[in-house]
């Protein structure tokens, strides 16, 4: 007999089952993860910096001097508004055109695109879902949602949003429903296909054998284990809203001129890149911080959640 | 075989009618009028509503329609309400640069990014793999316009090899076509290879886990053999789904590409229509693209007939 | 093993110790292990899942994942070092020196390379021959293996074979070059018992022809007794006991091994209380399924899944659906608990017919009938702690929660569980006890009918005849009837009153346990009992 | 790759030219295709002064109420054909139709005949006084010679065929909108032999071809050119003057005058309904500011208070309260006397227009310190062009003010000028309603004397600051750049004309 072979279980006593593993909660597993960390660490910083951006030595962003137009970062000059008032500032990432004080348009600007991505990956991931469900779960509308779909993808997203922006007018909300329609497909076929898999799996058969009314199984079997792979979409999705606003100013079909946006600041830069390549290039550098922070984030987070890397843990 | 093309073929009927009903009611519920456009600045009120009768927009919208899909059933998509020409010669005119443009993308990316897919797969985990994904994150994050103006910044201006705009068509010109192109399709190329890789990757990956490989190994065949035999030509079908899928990427890529490089292509000429509310271009190019879009998916879908037997329709 | 000690050993294990990475659910995947393999000898390595029975295959193949490595000890084949032998080394050695089968035919061919490709790559690599020499010898390897039209093989994809087809071109790669080791991890689990024996057959043929030496894996004692020289048995990573076959099998030296061969369930009849002429709880009269796949533009499939089936069940009964993979009992068993719908037929219970009634109007037959399913891992919802899983049955039905809760208390009790469990989720448990909590969240409804769908194949033989016997206990107390469907006839012999055999949708016989299995009428049933491995061992009488 | 071809002149025009006939539309660019293809009666040179250009000899009646006009030889069709009073009369009278000039001018004609192939008269019933103005009108539209059977389009439809008898030929199979236009010299053109000036004198071609190339991003413009690829930009972007200023490869001229730009208000619905409330906005003007930001570059821009081209003829600085500078306290005054309601005024600010889209964000800065509620909108130049046709209420899709450019040769004449109406809602968009106006313009054009006509011009300008009309911003200097010693011989002209160009 081998040293250390082990008495055989009991039958009847269950105490010598393998102990249950303790799972470690999701929340610390997910935190656990380097990419999360990071991507979180800078978006948070990112938000902080939007949220406290009249504190970290801004100006209103809209007011503009033109005298003081195309400064170079670190310039210190003499703002003298339209109304008069002047005042000695300090142009940490210089100056516009227009004489506008980049650093605060950028600061000011990340609002903007912070609620263009959360919002067009909210608004996408919700619409998204519930044309998802509706075409798993019922079979019979699958081929009617998804013709409609089909074509709503097969028009190329930009085109699209440049189209509803341009003819619609440049509005918040236009922006974002603009950039959030092409996304819809991808989150709509992304959710049916998770639902025709697990509508599949033996527990939602169970529920069903238990009485259990389809909303109840939709929203309480399905949905829940659909969640993983939603989140990590809609991050991809924040980080393309986020180009994709910068790419309409770009085209000149985006939000209005004067709003400070990341995209209307490197819109009205680029007309003058080679000799101030400031005015494109450090907004650029939020905007990829930004998008960089967010993508690194829903790879963590893939990595973390994604059923294909975890298999048994769910 | 050709049952099944004309099958499939008839199945994209549908989504197309979608398509076309949903550009058109985009367009004419937008504010912004073409007349007005055409009038100028010095025209008047009443020119406008000349200008609206004379283009049929004062009709109402199901006429509208109607009319449209009637000519268009006959293969005429209209004529643009600037340039007195066939929105189809016009769209003709632009399909060389931007074909061009988007089949050199593809060539690099494919000749880039697979073999790059590949050996992040076999070393995963490892710095290729790390260095690789950085950049593929890396290459999603910065906007292609950013990449193209240091692009041109840096190669044209600054080392003079190349030039900063235009086009030249290849039947004129192949040194110059090829000279025109370099830049614009390598910035286009980048969130490609990006988004290639890192499919072939996760593709590889996977297919690497796989009991077959196990089963090559045991064989004692060559590593690279495995990587290539085995377990690339298993993540083909993802690979080559998310070609097809990005050709929509690179659609909205070459819009922006071409506007960078002023590439007189497809891309312009939307920016351009929907600029002008030139209604019957717009509607033309979007379903021209949609056309290609859906095409192009057929394709792979067929392709998967050849990438894998246990695939029958 | 004395006799065989002049010859020298193909393999020998010796001391040999596999650290696991940090984070495996234990330190050492296997620890101390020593055997030897001589040449023309067959070696079996068994033991529960997680044992370590791939761990070591896959050491000797060289084939460990990078994050598992030996620690000590040697691997020596024919003579030759493996731990720490050069990857090139290694891979000169595969496929000459030594093969191996793995267990699942379906996935360990390349689904978009030919098999006679996949056979051809061992010769490319490996010997200098003309193309046209490799597809002869392949060609004469497939007919050696038993394959049907070797022509046709050659040029057919793996998906276009069956899977003991499969397993026979696995086998041909494996010794096309006359390895001197053969090892076989778990080669026919995935197939049917029919499919098994004439896999095992194959083996043991090849095997006397060239001398070659096996290492076989297998959880399965009835292979063991058909197939084994010699026996290895472990436990959790640790070398239990070894010896030749007769010795383990009938004289067991250690008390693991004692209570693995008395959990193996025995082909015979059992003593079962009889049962009273009761009212049938359930009548199910010609039912028939047919499947249809394929939406257009695809092309359609027809699949006739179940054909007129009929059965019934009375209380405190367990009736046995037997019948090789395909065969369509799962499609009975969801048509009956109304999970798809019937393509015609009755489902009858008292005055109710439900084969028909819509989804909204299915209650009555929900409390009456419940199912269990066979994968432990998925049929909870691992989302949902087990307490939310075992009253939502309830709940449906209008119980009030605490009175459900309470419930699921008593019932946790019921399959000897702690009633805490209640509050964690399903991935804290073992694969047993999640079969233990799938019974108890079917029972919360106080069915008077249970569907098990192969409720216990998944597991290991002592886990398997835990349940079963909480299975036994609870109708015994309940009163229910037991609608039970496997595939394995020792298990069906053990727990059943009467039985039904499927083949391709059809009932071909059914009667009681004694009659179909000791006194088959009809042929299929003759060769499914016949196929089944280890007859004339009794392992549970052993002990 | 630079364009060393010396017979091939690469260039960037000013817009991209999608319309082709420049009597059906006002486009600057179009109006620039129109003068390399076609030819003019008359032409003007620099000074503003009328000389003929198809036209040899041509005599009026003492009343000026008859008008005899003979054509120069040597005037071919591009297909080889001559030119004849035949296709100078339908010519005439569709450009009548369309431009606001030629409408009044028409209005005014008696008879309109051809006495033979070169040589036909002109009738008035009632007195005109600029005739010659009109026929050599250099601003949007001018009056085009054209083939008969092209002048014979309705003038509601667009031309499809492109035959002039101008100095290059349009190669319509060339033609790729968006990318580029194809000229070629006409080699049978003959040029007349004064010295080139303006529209007017002779109209040399000294290379064989010249191909817009259509390039819309004013740094991919200055790149181009610095790089060769190009020989001239027409319109330099203001973003780009000071690089290429710095460039020494690079050459900046002014062959065109200033540009202006207005603040238009929408006279037909409140509050600029209200003359006051109009003079309260234009008293809130700061030129400096304004131009300042829209120009980036005090090389482009000067501020000037005529509605008027500075220094031109018309010209003075006689702008009864306009100073060009802000005046709040007064505007805030002004406001309260005429009692306006602090609804706020609806500014369109064409946010896509890089040559128009600064002006709107500061004039709504101005607007604000001088006492106005303003609701800033950005949209693109197209919603802006539809939306200034609506007259409904500001709140429902109407407006109340938006800012637009002119060039010199529009504002040069108050008769040229589209936006100089006071006949209500027939007149351009802002529909003012001022009989003031309209009989002062009315006696203008009746009148020929210089000195009458200074005069008027003067009453106008009053007029159109007290009625508050519209108010000029200031004006732009417009900057061609080309390579330096490569290019020259670019001519001076109230409007772009590329003749008379060397390439070395
Ligand atoms: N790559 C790995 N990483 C971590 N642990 C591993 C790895 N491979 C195997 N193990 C662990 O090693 C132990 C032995 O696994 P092994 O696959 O050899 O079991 P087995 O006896 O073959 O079981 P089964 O009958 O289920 O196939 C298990 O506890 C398993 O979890
Ligand atoms: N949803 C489905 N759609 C189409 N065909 C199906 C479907 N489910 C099962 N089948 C087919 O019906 C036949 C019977 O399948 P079923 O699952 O009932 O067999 P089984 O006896 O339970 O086999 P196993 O022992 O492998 O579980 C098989 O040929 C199977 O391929
Ligand atoms: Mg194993
Ligand atoms: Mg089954
Ligand atoms: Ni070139």
């Amino acid at each position: 007999m081998a040293p250390g072979a082990k008495q055989p279980p009991d039958l009847y006593n269950d105490d010598t089952m393998p102990a249950p593993v303790r799972r470690r909660s999701l929340m610390r597993r997910v935190l656990s993860n380097w990419s999360v960390r990071i991507g979180g660490i800078v978006l948070l910083i990112l938000i902080l910096m939007a949220i406290f951006a009249p504190w970290l030595g801004t100006i209103d962003p809209q007011v503009m001097d033109p005298a003081n137009g195309n400064l170079l970062p670190g310039t210190q000059a003499e703002f003298v508004s339209l109304a008069g008032d002047s005042f000695n500032h300090l142009y940490i990432m210089g100056s516009d055109s227009l004489g506008r004080d980049i650093w605060s348009r950028t600061l000011y600007g990340a609002r903007v695109s912070i609620t263009v991505g959360l919002a067009v990956a909210v608004l996408a991931v919700f619409v998204g879902i519930l044309i998802g469900l509706l075409a798993g779960y019922f079979r019979h509308l699958d081929g009617l949602i998804m013709r409609v779909m089909d074509g709503v993808m097969a028009i190329p997203g930009i085109l699209f949003a440049i189209s509803l922006v341009a003819l619609f007018g440049g509005t918040l909300t236009t922006v974002i429903v603009a950039i959030a329609i092409p996304e819809i497909p991808r989150v709509a076929r992304l959710l049916r296909s998770v639902v025709l898999t697990v509508r599949e799996e033996p527990y939602v058969e169970a529920a069903m054998a238990l009485d259990t009314p389809t909303w109840k199984v939709l929203l309480r079997h399905i949905l829940p284990n659909a969640i993983a792979p939603l989140i990590i979409q809609g991050t991809f999705v924040c980080a393309a809203a986020i180009l994709v606003e910068a790419i309409l100013s770009f085209l000149g079909v985006g939000l209005p001129a004067e709003m400070a946006t990341w995209g209307n600041i490197m819109a009205d830069g680029r007309a003058q890149f080679n000799q101030y390549p400031h005015g494109v290039l450090l907004p650029g550098i939020f905007l990829s911080l930004t998008v960089l922070a967010v993508n690194i984030f829903g790879d963590g987070l893939r990595d973390m959640l994604d059923p294909k890397f975890n298999k048994r843990g769910g | 075989m050709l049952v099944l093309l004309v099958r499939r073929i008839v199945a994209t009927v549908p989504v197309l009618v979608i398509v076309a009903l949903i550009v058109f009611l985009m367009l004419r519920l937008a504010p912004g009028d073409p007349a007005a456009m055409i009038v100028g600045n010095s025209g008047t009120s009443a020119d406008i509503a000349r200008v609206r009768a004379e283009l049929g927009l004062n009709d109402s919208l199901p006429v509208q329609f109607t009319h449209w899909v009637g000519r268009l059933a006959q293969g005429d998509l209209g004529e643009s309400y600037f340039m007195k020409m066939k929105v189809t010669h016009l769209i003709a005119q632009r399909i060389e640069p931007t074909v061009s443009l988007s089949l050199l993308t593809l060539l690099i990316t494919i000749v880039v990014a697979i073999p790059l897919g590949v050996a992040a797969a076999w070393r995963h985990g490892g710095w290729l793999d790390r260095t690789l994904m950085g950049f593929s994150v890396l290459g999603f994050s910065i906007p292609s316009f950013v990449i193209g103006y240091l692009m041109i910044w840096a190669f044209a201006l600054h080392w003079n090899w190349f030039p900063t705009q235009g086009y030249t068509r290849f039947s004129d010109d192949f040194w110059g076509w090829l000279h025109h192109l370099v830049l614009p399709a390598i910035t286009l190329s980048i969130i490609y290879v990006a988004l290639i890789a890192r499919v072939t990757r996760a593709a590889v990956a996977e297919a690497l886990t796989e009991d077959y490989i196990r089963t090559a190994r045991a064989k004692g065949v060559s590593e690279l053999r495995v990587l290539m035999r085995h377990a690339l030509a298993n993540a083909a079908i993802p690979i080559v789904t998310v070609i097809g899928i990005g050709v929509a990427l690179l659609i909205g890529g070459v819009v922006v590409t071409e506007t960078v490089f002023a590439i007189p292509g497809l891309g312009q000429l939307t920016v351009d229509a929907v600029l002008s509310r030139d209604f019957p271009l717009i509607q033309a190019i979007t379903l021209f693209f949609s056309v290609i879009y859906v095409m192009i998916n057929l394709l792979v879908d067929l392709s998967y007939l050849v990438l894998d037997p246990r695939v029958r329709y | 093993m004395q006799t065989t000690a002049a010859v020298p050993n193909v393999l020998s294990i010796e001391n040999l110790t596999i650290a696991l990475p940090a984070g495996a659910d234990r330190r050492y995947a296997v620890r101390h292990i020593s055997f030897d393999v001589a040449p023309g000898k067959v070696v079996c390595l068994v033991g529960e899942s997680g044992s370590g029975k791939s761990v070591i295959a896959s050491a000797v193949m060289g084939l460990l994942p990078e994050e598992v490595k030996p620690q000590a000890g040697s691997i020596k084949l024919q003579g030759t070092e493996l731990v720490g032998a050069s990857a090139d080394k290694l891979r000169s050695l595969r496929g000459t020196s030594m093969a191996m089968v793995f267990q699942e035919p379906m996935t360990a061919l390349n689904p978009v390379m030919t098999c006679g490709a996949q056979v051809d790559e061992m010769l490319a690599r490996h010997v200098n021959m003309a193309p046209a020499q490799r597809k002869a010898r392949i060609l004469e390897i497939f007919r050696h293996v038993k394959l049907p039209d070797p022509d046709r093989v050659f040029s057919s994809y793996p998906h276009q074979l069956s899977g003991g087809q499969r397993q026979r071109i696995v086998i041909a790669i494996a010794l096309i070059l006359k390895p001197a080791l053969l090892i076989c991890d778990e080669p026919t689990t995935a197939l049917d018992v029919t499919t098994q024996a004439e896999i095992l057959k194959l083996i043991l043929e090849l095997q006397n022809e060239n001398g070659t030496a096996v290492l076989f894996i297998t959880h399965d004692f009835g292979v063991v007794a058909e197939i084994a020289d010699e026996v290895v048995v472990l436990q959790l990573g640790d070398m239990v006991e070894k010896g030749p076959k007769l010795d383990v099998l009938t004289r067991p030296q250690e008390a693991y091994t004692k209570m693995l061969l008395k959990a193996v369930p025995e082909l015979g009849a059992p003593q079962r209380p009889p049962l009273g002429n009761a009212v049938p709880l359930l009548d199910v009269r010609n039912l028939s399924k047919t499947y249809k796949t394929g939406s257009w533009p695809g092309k359609r499939r027809i699949v006739q899944a179940a054909k007129d089936i009929s059965l019934s069940i009375r209380p405190g009964e367990t009736l046995g659906i037997v019948g090789e993979s395909g065969s369509g009992k799962s499609t009975v068993a969801r048509c009956i608990a109304r999970l798809i719908d019937p393509t015609s037929g009755d489902i009858i219970s008292g005055e109710h017919s439900f084969a028909h009634l819509g989804v909204k109007h299915l209650s009555a037959l929900r409390r009456l009938v419940q199912v269990i399913f066979q994968d432990p891992y998925r049929s909870l919802n691992p989302r949902q702690t087990v307490g939310a899983s075992i009253i939502e049955g309830p709940i449906n039905f209008g119980i009030p929660r605490d009175q459900a809760w309470a419930r699921a208390e008593e019932l946790m009790t019921l399959v000897r569980l702690s009633p805490d469990a209640l509050r964690r989720y399903p991935s804290e448990f073992s694969g047993g006890q999640r079969q233990r909590i799938s019974i108890a969240r079917a029972l919360a409804c106080e069915p008077k009918i249970l569907i098990a769908d192969e409720a216990v194949s998944a597991l290991d033989v002592s886990v398997q005849a835990q349940i079963l016997d909480l299975l036994a206990d609870i109708q015994q107390r309940l009163s229910i009837g037991i609608l039970f469907i496997t595939h394995d006839l020792r298990v069906a012999s053990q727990i059943c009153d009467r039985v039904i055999v499927m083949s391709q949708g059809e009932v071909v016989e059914q009667g009681e346990i004694k009659d179909v299995f000791f006194a088959p009428q009809h042929a299929y049933t003759k060769t499914l009992l016949a196929a089944a491995p280890g007859q004339g061992f009794s392992f549970a009488g052993a002990v | 790759a630079p364009n060393n071809d010396k017979n091939v002149l690469r260039m960037v025009p000013q817009a991209d030219l999608k319309v082709l006939d420049p009597i059906w539309t006002t486009a600057f660019v179009t109006r620039d295709h129109g003068y390399m293809i076609y030819d003019t009666l008359f032409g003007v040179d620099t000074k503003g002064d009328v000389h003929p250009q198809m036209v040899d000899t041509y005599t009026k009646s003492p009343d000026g109420m008859k008008w005899t006009f003979t054509l120069r030889d040597g005037l071919a069709w591009h297909d080889g054909q001559p030119v004849t009073t035949k296709d100078v009369i339908p010519s005439i009278k569709r450009w009548g139709q369309r431009d606001g000039l030629g409408q009044k001018m028409f209005a005014a004609i008696d008879k309109f005949e051809a006495v033979d192939d070169k040589t036909f008269t002109i009738t008035f019933k009632q007195p005109f006084g600029m005739v010659l103005e009109a026929l050599s009108k250099p601003a949007s539209n001018p009056p085009f010679i054209m083939p008969e059977r092209v002048a014979q389009t309705p003038a509601d439809k667009q031309i499809s065929d492109y035959t002039g008898s101008g100095p290059y030929i349009f190669k319509k199979d060339e033609f790729r909108p968006g990318e580029k236009v194809v000229y070629e010299k006409n080699t049978k053109y003959v040029p007349r032999s004064e010295a080139p000036s303006g529209t007017a004198g002779g109209k040399h071609v000294y290379v064989d071809r010249v191909e817009w190339v259509i390039l819309k991003d004013g740094q991919t413009q200055a790149n181009a050119l610095i790089n060769g690829e190009v020989d001239m930009l027409s319109w330099t972007p203001p973003e780009q003057y000071a690089a290429l200023k710095a460039n020494p490869n690079i050459q900046l001229l002014v062959p065109v005058p200033k540009g202006s730009y207005a603040m238009h208000l929408n006279h037909l619905i409140p509050p600029f309904n209200n003359p006051k409330i109009s003079q309260a906005a234009i008293m809130s003007i700061n030129q400096q500011a304004l131009m300042r930001a829209q120009m980036v570059n005090k090389d482009l821009y000067n501020t000037c208070t005529s509605i008027y081209p500075c220094g031109s003829t018309y010209a003075t600085d006689d702008t009864s309260y306009f100073t060009g500078k802000p005046q709040f306290e007064k505007s805030k005054a002004l406001l309260k006397e005429a009692g306006y309601d602090g609804t706020p005024i609806v500014l369109m600010n064409p946010s896509d227009f890089t040559l128009l889209n600064k002006f709107p964000v500061v004039l709504a800065q101005l607007l604000r310190q001088g006492g106005f509620k303003v609701d800033l909108v950005s949209m693109d130049w197209p919603s802006l062009l539809a939306r200034r046709a609506k007259k409904d209420p500001a709140d429902k899709g109407g407006w109340n003010m938006f800012v637009t450019g002119w060039g010199a040769s529009d504002t040069m004449n108050p008769l040229f000028f589209a936006p100089m109406t006071g006949n209500g809602e027939k007149g351009w968009f802002g529909w003012a309603t001022d009989p003031k106006l309209e009989d002062l313009k009315g006696q203008f054009l009746a009148t020929m004397d210089p000195a009458k006509r200074k005069e008027l011009a003067q009453a106008i300008q009053t007029e159109v600051f007290n009625y508050g009309l519209y108010a000029p911003l200031g004006e732009s200097t417009n900057f061609t750049a080309v390579r330096k010693g490569v290019v020259s011989g670019l001519v001076d002209s109230p409007v772009s004309v590329f003749w008379n160009i060397k390439k070395n």
